[in-house]
């Protein structure tokens, strides 16, 4: 019998983050009332970010298979061949609610929770991006938050030892008072040498490794999937506090443990840690598992089961071992300094049972708290869509130099420097484009192999189309790892949503993994990992739909890759892709006018497909001297971030057939910016004719100015000015620890 | 020439080191563990860039009271040439091996970019590739690089010429004094600096210019 | 007058330097020493004379700057009374 | 027995920390605070018990692992005296 000293009433259930429906499938599955310990295991199991009930209906639609995907979503991480027996892991994770608490603690917890999610599969981590929204620049606590969470970000990620090469940064109100934090991190493995969670066979020493248990984050997990308010307060206790350097060593035990063989299963403690971890690995395999607290290295005195159960201290491990190696494994973990305790075995009853000082706890059914984990099909609405919007409703600037200058030094759109120069981006050797250009590049061992990640979706399109603004952030993922010469392998997801229980949140969710999931397929391109993050609201008010894409890309030869940079004069400028002038939606309109309207410009995955593929196969015959796919912001914003990489000016044409502004600044898809050699132009106009795929010369590289059509000459001084100026001074104000 | 790098607990640039020290010398160098009491002989010791124990308490602090830096200390004073590079520097200075600290940057952020560094003493062991003066571009990876000391061991560093590295044209990253980049003893066998050469050897890195430095430790040895 | 703030990590919070420390002092043969914490210790000089309006004066500075009391606690003390 | 050691730069030696608290002080509109010092706490559990080796304990500690003294004093204080 166990023990049941206290009372479950309505209002403990409700502070579990549980529906009384849900209290009552719980009754309905162990017939009996369950125990505190009980309870915070099923509300650990069972809650959102854990369960994933409000959006597993629809993740199921994704494609997540392909020629190269060794395994998709349901482990750590993803796994994807690259050939030569080498595989590349990725996933990317939220820790977003954390990092708007304590923005340091919070990001560099995200981002140790992302990596120990890749080397538990057995890789080592060769590469962290990261995906961060903040609330407007003049809010109070923006800056707070931008400065803790890259210095979070940075900290980690330095001192662990891993390149952080890329990410995005942007600013909206709607994240006032809730920051996005995603990180993402890849790591290779040698393709026969995954490790996966799924414990195999009975009565196997179940050891825990890593750094000890304290009472960090208990109610973490629920804290993720709820909503803010007033009361964020005293949720402040839950903050986890990352260490590093001992991620740093459970890195190198762990992988110098896997090379022993001693592993048979392995999973980290992530968001409710011991009790998903343990669950997942016996649950996976048909296996019981069975516990003893007392076991559990523990950095305070007197916890209970329950708090054990729902700790969320950083930097632990569990792995089924095998028991002739024990001593071995031990010594291992010995000799890198951290704990290593036998906590368990397996067992062959499927019970899921925990003892604390003799006392069993909790004693439940293993598969049911996984497999039995409500699933909602929630009410959704469709966005409504926008009226599209006529060029002829834009006004045109009266000085498009002016503007240009304005464009490039916005918060959205200026220089990430003052951010990326916080991160080691060049440790381990290997990185052959750092972060500022499209997608960065890292090579694979000697070389010459290399790959190419990029993190990409604009929430503003997603806002005012979700299918399509879904579609867009796929499409540009695949054509940032385009434009430096990869072929698109595979993608992660992080889905940032606010509350699923309103429909029309539910209906933007919905919408964008459509959209996901249809360019995803068009481009063969399968998600092999992802996160969904949901309750991102404030008082009531959600973030814009932030469905954030991570994709990967391959180089066969890293000789072949292309920058976004103009590198001499005398270069010609064209420009492949259609440009119609489309400015609903874009940054024009957003920031210069004031204005959100109209539709997203739209994406026509064929045509995205078929530029794209041309772009790579001329940057394979080495044709291209630079490349930049045009975005946010438009092809002149496009040319002058080439002309500011490379120091070099360049004389362009004014179109004939578009007004000014609407060339300049509509964000048209399935287009880049490239330059060759004069010589060349011809023979590659030829080519693009044969494949269908417009092209056309707009200018010639050189000097220090821009100089559009018969317009004043902008010199690339004042435009860097713009956009190196705005983040460093807007940085300089104070940073007020408790603006709220 | 023969090498060896020290691991510490928390050490993350020593595959870059090691890496980067086969490439150049040709010979693979040994990875001796922090806790090792006795290193093999060796013409170069390496201390490499990292947060040994994650920079806890102070930069270096706790990896220079490490077992086998009784042995470093023992290699430097017969003459072995010992390098520091980046937390190694930090070492050094906290092992005594080395004057001064090195402190938080006075901007107080981690700082990862290519600064250009110019030889103010091109006669060591470790610049004598490089020519007086010449300036090199190199990267810096380090939130504690700010180089203290006070005025008189500066001013016995600068009349010694033991300062060997200076950050040029405007390009100081930490707020370091004199601009100081690297430094060495008086002896001129032990040389600490926070910039890292060995991520600027080949052509990915966008430069080569760091192996002069390994190519001179290997000359000065032959 | 002249003030100290002195900030400490919550109870329970991780405080991984405290713990790299007591490993390393065990290292170095001080196996005595148990239960490190490491914190931090401002030393202010400020112009204002009268104590109660320099109290608080200090408390805002600790909680808008020197301290952060998420996972942080301060205390302030004067150096005369 | 529980000790507190102080650790503070020595004067003369820049503080970097301690310059940029000012700064921020300046413009958060403290005006009346100069000169702010950041040093470390630490808080040491000490199994000796008796007052005067605990003491050189601690003096030691300090010396070979709290404190650069090349640019730090240290100060120890015993809680219960
Ligand atoms: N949006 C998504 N698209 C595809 N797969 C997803 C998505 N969200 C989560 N997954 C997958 O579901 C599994 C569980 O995710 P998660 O709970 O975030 O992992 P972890 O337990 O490592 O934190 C993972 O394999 C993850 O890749
Ligand atoms: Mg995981």
């Amino acid at each position: 019998m166990i023990a049941n000293d206290v009372k479950i009433t309505p209002k403990l259930v409700a502070e579990h983050g549980l529906k009384p429906d849900e209290y009552q499938r719980i009754l309905d599955l162990i017939g009996r009332e369950p125990t505190l310990t009980e309870l915070g295991i099923f509300s650990a199991m069972w809650n959102e970010h854990c369960s994933y009930k409000s959006s597993k209906k629809w993740l199921r639609t994704l494609p997540t298979t392909g020629p190269r995907v060794i395994c998709g979503p349901g482990e750590n991480a993803g796994v994807v061949d690259i050939g030569d027996g080498q595989a590349i892991i990725f996933k990317m994770e939220s820790h977003n609610h954390p990092s708007y608490i304590e923005p340091y603690q919070g990001a560099a917890t995200g981002v140790g929770g992302i990596l120990r999610d890749v080397f538990t599969m057995g890789a080592r981590p060769i590469a962290a991006l990261n995906a961060l929204r903040f609330g407007a620049p003049e809010h109070p606590r923006t800056r707070h938050v931008v400065s803790g969470v890259v210095a979070g970000v940075g900290g980690y990620g330095n001192s662990f030892g891993v390149p952080t090469i890329g990410g995005e940064v942007n600013f909206d109100e709607s994240y006032n008072g809730n920051c996005l934090v995603n990180a993402f991190a890849a790591g290779l493995a040698d393709a026969d040498k995954i490790f996966y969670s799924q414990a195999k066979g009975v009565g196997l020493p179940i050891v825990y490794l890593g750094s000890k248990t304290g009472r960090d984050g208990i109610h973490g997990a629920t804290m993720a999937s709820a909503e803010f308010d007033k009361d964020t307060e005293e949720k402040r206790p839950t903050v986890q506090i990352g260490d590093p350097f001992s991620e740093k060593l459970l890195l190198e035990a762990c992988l110098e443990l896997m090379a022993t063989g001693a592993v048979i299963a392995i999973q980290d403690m992530g968001a409710a840690g011991l009790t998903c971890s343990a669950v997942e690995m016996g649950a996976k395999g048909d296996l019981g598992v069975e516990l003893d607290l007392d076991k559990v290295p523990c950095r305070e005195e007197g916890m209970t089961a329950y708090e054990m159960m729902l700790s969320e201290s950083q930097e632990r491990m569990l792995m089924v071992l095998d028991p002739a190696k024990e001593k071995q494994a031990e010594a291992v973990f010995r000799k890198w300094g951290l704990d290593f305790a036998v906590i368990g075995y397996t067992t062959d009853d499927l019970r899921f049972r925990i003892k604390r000082h003799g006392e069993v706890m909790a004693d439940l059914p293993i598969k049911e708290l996984g497999d039995q984990a409500p699933e909602y099909d929630r009410p959704w609405i469709a966005t409504p869509k926008a009226a599209a919007l006529a060029t002829s409703d834009v006004p045109a600037p009266n000085d498009i130099a002016d503007t240009l200058v304005k464009i490039v030094g916005l918060p959205d759109m200026a220089s990430r420097r003052w951010v990326w120069e916080q991160y080691d981006h060049l440790i381990q050797g290997n990185t052959a484009i750092g972060p500022g250009g499209d997608a960065a590049v890292i090579r694979i061992g000697e070389g010459p192999k290399a790959l190419a990640f990029t993190l990409d979706v604009s929430p503003r399109y997603c806002a005012a189309d979700p299918v399509e603004g879904g579609k867009q952030a796929v499409a540009e993922c695949w054509r940032n790892l385009t434009a430096v010469g990869a072929e698109p392998l595979a993608i992660t997801d992080n889905l940032n949503f606010g509350n699923p229980e309103k429909p029309e949140i539910m209906g933007q969710f919905v919408g964008c993994i459509q959209g996901i999931g249809e360019a995803a397929r068009a481009l063969d391109f399968p998600v092999v990992s992802g996160n969904v993050s949901l309750y991102n609201e404030t008082n009531g008010k959600g973030i814009l739909p932030t469905p954030a894409i991570g994709g990967v890309g391959l180089l066969p030869d890293i000789a072949k890759r292309v920058t976004v940079a103009f590198k001499k004069a005398g270069d010609a400028i064209l420009v492949i892709g259609e440009t119609k002038g489309h400015l609903g939606q874009s940054i024009y309109l957003r920031d210069i006018l004031k204005r959100r309207e109209g539709t997203p410009p739209p994406v026509d995955l064929a045509i995205e497909r078929r530029n794209g593929d041309f772009v790579r196969s001329e940057i394979r015959a080495g044709a291209l001297t630079a490349v930049h796919d045009a975005s946010d912001g438009g092809l002149l914003v496009a040319l002058a971030e080439m002309a500011m990489a490379g120091g070099v000016g360049a004389r362009i044409e004014a179109p004939r057939d578009l007004p000014l502004h609407a060339w300049a600044f509509g964000e048209d898809q399935a287009r880049y910016v490239i330059t060759l050699p004069d010589a060349m132009v011809k023979p590659l106009l030829d080519r693009a004719a044969r494949a269908g795929v417009p092209a056309s010369r707009i200018g010639t590289t050189g000097g220090d100015e821009l100089t559009l059509g018969s317009g004043a000459p902008i010199s690339l001084k004042r435009l860097k000015a713009a956009h190196d100026g705005w983040f460093p001074t807007y940085m300089a104000g104070p940073d007020v620890m408790d603006a709220q | 020439m023969k090498s060896a790098v020290i691991v510490f607990p928390g050490s993350n640039r020593e595959r870059d080191m090691l890496s980067a020290l086969e490439k150049i010398t040709g010979t693979k160098p040994v990875a001796v563990w922090h806790a090792d009491k006795e290193l093999p002989k060796v013409d170069l010791v390496v201390l490499p860039g990292g947060f040994s124990y994650g920079d806890y308490l102070r930069t270096g602090a706790i990896a220079a009271r490490a077992a086998i830096m009784d042995d470093v200390r023992k290699k430097a004073a017969d003459g072995v040439h010992v390098l520091g590079v980046c937390n190694g520097f930090q070492i050094l200075c906290e092992a005594g091996l080395l004057p001064g600290v090195l402190m938080r940057n006075s901007h107080l952020k981690f700082v990862c970019r290519h600064v250009k560094l110019e030889v103010a003493n091109a006669k060591t062991a470790f610049t004598r590739k490089y020519k007086q003066g010449e300036v090199w571009r190199c990267p810096v990876a380090h939130g504690d690089g700010n180089y203290f000391a006070d005025a008189e061991t500066l001013a016995r560093l600068e009349g010694e010429n033991r300062v060997v590295f200076r950050y040029a044209e405007g390009t100081n990253p930490n707020g370091s004094l004199n601009d100081i980049a690297g430094i060495m003893n008086e002896r001129g066998n032990v040389m600490g600096l926070m910039p890292h050469p060995e991520n600027e050897i080949e052509d990915l890195n966008g430069g080569i210019e760091g192996r002069a430095l390994f190519e001179s430790v290997l000359e000065a040895v032959a | 007058m002249k003030a100290r703030i002195k900030v400490m990590l919550k109870n329970g919070v991780l405080d991984p330097q405290g713990k790299a420390i007591e490993g390393a002092l065990g290292a170095l043969g001080f196996p005595g020493v148990a239960a490190v914490r490491q914190g931090k210790l401002f030393e202010v000089e400020l112009a204002e004379k009268d104590p109660a309006k320099a109290r608080a004066a200090l408390d805002e500075i600790s909680k808008k700057l020197l301290a952060n009391t998420v996972i942080e606690n301060y205390a302030i003390e004067f150096d005369e009374k």
